[in-house]
């Protein structure tokens, strides 16, 4: 679609037609299964240990708190996962399949999205466009296909033209598959930055959105990619405490849009609050794992967030 | 200013003569010129002077070009009135075709002195066939453009590489006395050619072939190849740019062997290129030494502020060609065809004759051996590789 | 193909290359300069070379030196126009600095601009010399080739013992002038307090100006660094070559960023590197083959290379390496 | 200059454009159309003043509207790769070459190719690959050496990729011009085939001398490639390339194949020059190394750069001057590359953001100004 009907078809756009439908996830794995398997992964820089025998697991449905003082690990373990990084010693598994050596955008398509510590968006995109370069992802128009428009697919009754001629046509010859995906990207796109709240500046350049909004955009195009797995890289960093209350809402309508949610984060509130189970890490290894009541009682966390057990950076 | 005027009547006449698209072709504005031509009587006529007057190869086209306006210039034309149009082509083959299909389309061009490069003759001859106008060019010299598929309207003053390669070839061996010649060309259309004729011709006088490369400018490779081959001669294909440092490494590394190029060195930009060490250094040219009875390098010198440089008398010797035909009854582009294929005549340059190709007929071919002395170069002389 | 003529004379040929080289070195350090500070090419540095070889020829015109001069005059001509080649290319290269680059740079101009600018600062330069100055001052000037008086003769100076190789005072010239040159640029940019800024700048221009290095400062000065040993290259050219010409600055300039990205652009020791190695690969390779097919041996070996090392022998080491 | 772009944006020619109706659009589309077709017998004073050859000593008006069109063709395919997916190629006229040189060494009879084949297979000594064979053959050969330049050295960060297919552009010259036996060498190769067509006055449809048919091929040739360009430009191919411009590593987290893509820009772009550089071929009849130095690469992406990086209509107005300027102004014959030099640095300087950069372009160079002009502030 030409930028200049984005601007005809923004007014339709931006009527609150909230459609979950569009950007629920379908899986079919059960809830509670494992999803992600850290398996005794050590990782080595030259002889610096930056992770030591770590070894837990996300599972399906679930939000993960992944914590711990600077330092700790938890971004190097975070790569490591996003494949990054490939461990040393140690595995990691998607669904049972190895994911090291895999590149980034394989990964992606295997069904774990991340967002950044310091946002990476498309700067020169709009919010809108960002999200579709993430619906893309599970796009499968190709170069020749957006082309010569040969690949036709049979539109289902509500996809079709309204008008007479084109809509006999496309009954007839069909629509291309790039129409539909690009129609479909649209809608789906719009729906997710209704989702986390900034459909208002759908249109504007990302790098003209606010701090906040930025930050939200992120996670608009990590959902995009219909995710299994969905990791936040500190969300909440640089928020005021009412921000954090909404993305605190925002991370659990996440999971209950179906995805499986990993919170990285300095701010222990935060994740005592939105997580199911919490990971600690301190000088790259595992010193504690469970539910957010036994972590907060853990005096092995106790003493490696000593005097700031509150952390609100 | 007139012509300007000219135009504007032009582009009224054919504004005028309306959107009826299908009436104007391409040729429309040149044919409001044409049409203009009537005011003067029924000789009014412009030739074309095409090649390359810009850019890096200018000096080797623009004394032909001015040579040729000085013919011009010196005839009594009577009632007929002619311009010269210079046209640029750069020397470049793209830049030429927009430039032919112009002048091919305007019927007012009765003749067309040029192409003054072999690549750009190559891309317009066909052009000009179409357009049945007659060229006569002074100094493009591939051998292909007549031996290869000719055209009609193509006429040349100079004798093709072939008989140059020859030439050089010969005064290797009979005035030079070399059975070890070492050949090197730029691996360009005019040198790589060139050298080929002359390894051809030399035989098993040729021990050892190079090739450089335009814009090269450190020739160590070459050097140390001549030095263990230890020839007892040099001949390069190609222009000044690269002859000169090549000529300058050969003599630093006290290589003292005579040294010969083909026209591609020839002209006054050689001893200001090559220096001291350009001393004695045999270029072999197509050109004659003007007769120095003639008046026309001191003409030349007063029209154009020095000395008449590379293939200016070929120059004049063109347009008089043209003149001459207008002086006959020539006025259109068949009859000037006809015209100047069948021309003889003493020329500056050379007895002048074309043969069924258009080429300079064999038993006139003739070159000139001239040495670079104190910087300028010195007939010395004269080789007839046809004989 | 002929392997017998390398082997046979690898030790000449290593000299050629390496005088060749030498010459591509000296252009490269102000690629690599400018490279490592601005991440910027430079395109106009070929012609900053070219202006340098012009200003040989002005100043051996000026004070009437030519071949066969005395001692005292060899040597002080030689002097007097490196210097005035140094200063001319160095002013030249600020020049375009301040004329082209500067406004982009306070506009905050994407480097594609930069590039497009450079090539329109080269052609106005190379147009300089071809056109403008011919019309007002005639010869020299123009399309075509000049010849430099050789006012240092070329002599073979000694015979290496044991391989027969003859070396010339030119040549000594050219290696030692252009290794001096490159050990005494390394050493400022290393030791000298406006080195250090040149090197901050080049890691991390943003910390750079918040410990207190001027920025514009530092950039003026790579550029007259670079442009001075351009000047150096220039005299060292028309002493082993004898001509200029309005468009020679293009070749080398191309061949000397070959030579620039070959060694990793932006490391000062990579230019040398890189300079030696396109000039040796070039000229072993013109001896098996011919050198119809210079360019494409350079290309190819610059392909094959960056293949296997993505940043070019030495990395960048300039500014930081970035993957 | 800045003035008449600030009256020109007074007009709000693309407020009124997106907010015209759809059938408004579509007609002013198709007048501008068929002004392009009907340029080449622009007679109407004053317009007829862009006329190249008017003056004494021009040059013929259809054979520069072809050659605009042709580079306005490279325009687009370099368009793609520089301003969509940001991969800078300094060798594009690399492809322009094999586009000319796949029609002359299979479609010419002076070829030496095609000479061998005929004596190889007893064919007659008129025969030679047809000219709609040609045409697939030339396509296949730049997209094939698109993708094998483009495989290896995409991985490369930007300026080691400029000089690289710097490089490849020269490889490709020198290659033409020193192999004797397919390219015949320096001389090149002359003959080369044009489109069929009925014979008219006894001449061929597509002869030398009547160029505005040629110009109208190339026009309608050059409408369907932007056509197409655009269709890449509006979809998921076109985002993946601005996002891979944008943050490479971002962009494959978020599972766009960059390398995929970049490989895909290339090859696109690769063909277009190669289509670019058959037209050329066919036209000029003729084919010679010496047509394809590396300045050539220059011009090119200086047309990109000038008109507006990342906008096809920028790149054709860049295009479009720097071919139709340097021939309008004819008469100044050796300060046209001197003026040119000037022009291209003054315009860079004035409006660095391109004479039409896309809108997304221009939104981003006034917020980087801004961005410097904070910066200089804050010293």
């Amino acid at each position: 679609m030409s930028e200049q009907r984005m601007t005809q078809d923004m007014a339709e756009e931006l009527k609150d037609t909230s459609d979950h439908d569009l950007i629920e996830m379908h899986t079919s794995g059960e809830v509670g299964e494992t999803l992600l398997e850290v398996d005794h992964v050590t990782l080595r820089f030259g002889g610096v240990v930056a992770l030591n025998d770590v070894n837990f697991e996300i599972r399906r449905g679930e939000i993960l708190g992944l914590i711990g003082p600077n330092g700790a690990g938890k971004t190097t373990c975070f790569n490591a996962m996003t494949g990054v990084y490939t461990p040393t010693e140690g595995k990691i598994r998607f669904k049972g399949k190895e994911i090291a050596g895999t590149k980034p955008h394989k990964i992606n398509h295997l069904g774990i999205a991340r967002t950044f510590q310091n946002i990476r968006l498309f700067p020169e995109m709009s919010a809108l466009e960002n999200v579709m370069v993430g619906c893309d992802a599970r796009h499968k128009s190709s170069v020749v296909g957006v082309l010569f428009r040969t690949y036709r697919v049979r539109p289902a009754e509500d996809e079709l033209p309204e008008s007479g001629i084109r809509r006999s046509l496309a009954k007839v010859f069909g629509v291309s598959r790039h129409t539909l995906e690009e129609r479909a990207g649209r809608r789906r796109s719009m729906e997710l930055l209704r989702f986390v709240g900034i459909a208002d500046r759908a249109h504007e350049l990302a790098r003209n959105l606010p701090y906040g909004y930025q930050r939200r955009l992120e996670i608009a195009r990590a959902l995009a990619t219909e995710p299994e797995l969905i990791c936040l890289d500190e969300p909440a960093a640089g928020f005021n405490p009412a921000e954090k209350e909404d993305l605190m809402g925002l991370i659990r309508r996440i999971r209950d849009l179906g995805h499986t949610v990993l919170v990285i984060e300095h701010d222990m509130k935060l994740v005592l609050g939105v997580t199911d189970r919490i990971v600690v890490l301190e000088f790259g290894s595992k010193i504690a794992e469970g539910t957010p009541d036994e972590v907060a009682r853990n005096p092995k966390v106790i003493a490696a967030y000593l005097g700031e057990p509150d952390d609100a950076a | 200013m007139i012509r300007s005027t000219k135009t504007w009547q032009a582009v009224a006449l054919t504004a005028v003569a309306g959107l009826a698209l299908s009436a104007c072709g391409t040729t429309d504005t040149g044919g409001g010129s044409s049409g203009g031509g009537d005011e003067g009587g029924d000789c009014n006529f412009k030739i074309a002077a095409m090649g390359a007057l810009s850019g890096p190869n200018a000096s080797i086209v623009v004394p032909s070009v001015d040579g040729a306006q000085l013919a011009l210039d010196q005839w009594d034309g009577g009632d007929c009135t002619v311009e010269m149009e210079r046209f640029d082509t750069e020397g470049d083959p793209a830049k030429a075709t927009p430039v032919a299909t112009q002048i091919a389309g305007d019927e007012s061009f009765i003749g067309v002195i040029g192409g003054a490069f072999s690549g750009e003759t190559r891309a317009t001859k066909t052009i000009y066939q179409d357009g049945g106008i007659p060229m006569i060019s002074q100094s493009a010299t591939a051998t292909d453009l007549t031996q290869e598929d000719p055209v009609e309207v193509f006429h040349r003053l100079v004798p093709y590489d072939d008989y140059q390669g020859a030439a050089i070839a010969k005064y290797l061996t009979d005035e030079v006395g070399a059975t070890k010649v070492f050949v090197i060309d730029n691996a360009e259309a005019y040198g790589e050619p060139l050298a080929d004729r002359v390894e051809e011709t030399l035989g098993d006088a040729m021990i050892q072939r190079d090739k450089t490369e335009v814009g090269q400018t450190d020739f160590a490779p070459t050097i140390s190849k001549i030095e263990s081959a230890q020839p007892d001669a040099i001949m390069y294909g190609g222009y000044i740019a690269e002859a000169a440092p090549l000529l300058k490494q050969i003599r630093d590394a006290g290589i003292d062997v005579p040294f010969i190029g083909g026209d591609g060195l020839y002209g006054a930009d050689f001893g200001n290129a090559v220096g001291e060490a350009g001393e004695g250094a045999v270029v072999m040219c197509p050109c004659a030494p003007i007769d120095e009875s003639s008046t026309f390098a001191a003409d030349f010198e007063e029209a154009y502020g020095g000395a008449p440089g590379a293939y200016a008398a070929e120059g004049y010797d063109a347009m008089t060609v043209f003149l001459k035909g207008l002086e006959d009854g020539a006025r259109d582009r068949a009859a000037m065809q006809e015209f100047v294929t069948g021309y003889t005549g003493d020329g500056l340059s050379k007895s002048i004759a074309f043969d069924e190709n258009g080429d300079v007929p064999q038993d006139q071919v003739s070159y000139w051996a001239y040495k670079n002395t104190g910087g300028t170069l010195q007939p010395e002389v004269e080789v007839k590789p046809a004989e | 193909m002929d392997f017998d003529a390398l082997i046979s004379g690898l030790d000449r040929h290593t000299l050629d290359g390496i005088t060749r080289g030498s010459i591509y070195a000296l252009v490269a350090l102000g690629y690599t300069m400018v490279y490592g500070v601005m991440k910027l090419i430079n395109f106009a540095h070929s012609e900053v070379f070219m202006v340098g070889t012009w200003t040989v020829l002005g100043v051996y015109t000026a004070i009437g030196a030519t071949s066969g001069s005395g001692l005292a005059m060899v040597i002080g001509a030689t002097l007097l126009a490196l210097i005035a080649a140094m200063l001319a290319s160095a002013g030249t290269a600020l020049a375009v600095e301040r004329i082209a680059y500067r406004p982009l740079r306070k506009k905050g101009a994407p480097a594609l601009i930069f590039l497009i600018t450079g090539i329109g600062c080269s052609m106005v330069l190379v147009e300089v010399f071809g056109q403008v100055l011919r019309v007002f001052f005639g010869r020299p000037f123009g399309r075509v080739t000049v010849n430099i008086p050789a006012v240092l003769e070329t002599k073979t100076v000694f015979t290496i013992p044991g391989v027969d190789l003859a070396v010339s005072n030119t040549r000594i010239l050219i290696i030692v002038g252009a290794i001096v040159m490159m050990l005494a640029l390394d050493a400022f940019v290393n030791r000298s307090r406006l080195g250090r800024g040149v090197r901050a700048v080049a890691q991390d221009p943003d910390t750079a100006s918040l410990m207190g290095v001027n920025q514009e400062r530092v950039i003026m000065l790579v550029f007259v660094l670079g442009g001075a040993m351009a000047g150096v290259a220039a005299l060292l050219y028309t002493v082993q070559y004898d001509i200029t010409k309005f468009d020679i600055g293009f070749i080398i300039g191309l061949k000397a960023f070959t030579a620039a990205v070959l060694g990793g652009i932006g490391n000062l020791r990579g230019a040398l590197v890189g300079g030696l190695f396109l000039g040796i690969v070039e000229v072993y390779a013109s001896a098996v083959w011919d050198s119809s097919w210079t360019n494409v041996y350079a290309f190819v070996v610059l392909v094959v290379v960056l293949m296997f090392r993505p940043t070019g022998i030495l990395g960048e080491s300039l500014g930081k390496a970035r993957a | 200059m800045s003035q008449i772009l600030d009256a020109v944006r007074g007009l709000a020619l693309g407020e009124r454009w997106n907010h015209a109706p759809k059938v408004v659009r579509w007609a002013v589309m198709l007048l501008v159309i068929a002004f392009a077709f009907y340029l080449p017998y622009l007679n109407i004073l004053p317009f007829a003043y862009i006329r190249t050859d008017l003056t004494a000593s021009g040059s013929d008006w259809a054979s520069v509207l072809f050659l605009i069109v042709v580079y306005m063709i490279v325009a687009v395919g370099l368009n793609v790769v520089i301003g969509l997916a940001g991969l800078l190629d300094l060798g594009y006229v690399g492809f322009y070459a094999l586009g000319a040189y796949s029609v002359a060494i299979f479609g010419s009879t002076n070829s030496p190719v095609v000479q061998a084949l005929q004596s190889r297979f007893g064919l007659s000594e008129d025969w030679a690959v047809p000219f709609a064979v040609c045409i697939p053959i030339a396509i296949l050969v730049s997209l094939v050496a698109g993708v094998i330049l483009g495989a290896p050295t995409l991985r490369l960060r930007g300026d080691y990729l400029a000089i690289v297919t710097l490089g490849f552009g020269e490889i490709i010259r020198i290659t033409f011009r020193n192999l004797d036996g397919i390219s015949n060498g320096a001389a090149g190769i002359t003959g080369v085939p044009v489109p069929p067509g009925p014979e008219t006055d006894g001449r061929a449809f597509f002869n030398t001398i009547d160029a505005e048919r040629w110009y109208w091929l190339a026009l309608a040739i050059l409408i369907l490639l932007i056509f197409l360009a655009r269709r890449l430009e509006h979809s998921r191919v076109g985002r993946a390339w601005l996002a891979i411009r944008e943050d490479e590593d971002a962009a494959a987290v978020m599972g766009v194949a960059g390398f995929k893509f970049k490989l895909w820009a290339f090859a696109i772009g690769a063909t277009l020059g190669g289509l670019a550089g058959l037209l050329f071929g066919s036209k000029q009849q003729y084919v010679e190394p010496n047509a394809f130095m590396v300045n050539l690469s220059f011009l090119f992406v200086a047309m990109v750069v000038i008109g507006g990086s990342g906008n096809i209509f920028g790149a054709l107005l860049g295009a479009f001057l720097l071919t139709y300027l340097p021939e309008r102004f004819r008469e100044f014959v050796d300060w046209r590359p001197f003026a040119f030099g000037v022009a291209l640095v003054a315009v860079m300087i004035l409006r660095p953001q391109g004479l039409v950069p896309s809108r997304r372009r221009a939104r981003e160079f006034e917020d980087r100004r801004h961005e410097a002009e904070e910066a200089a502030a804050d010293v």
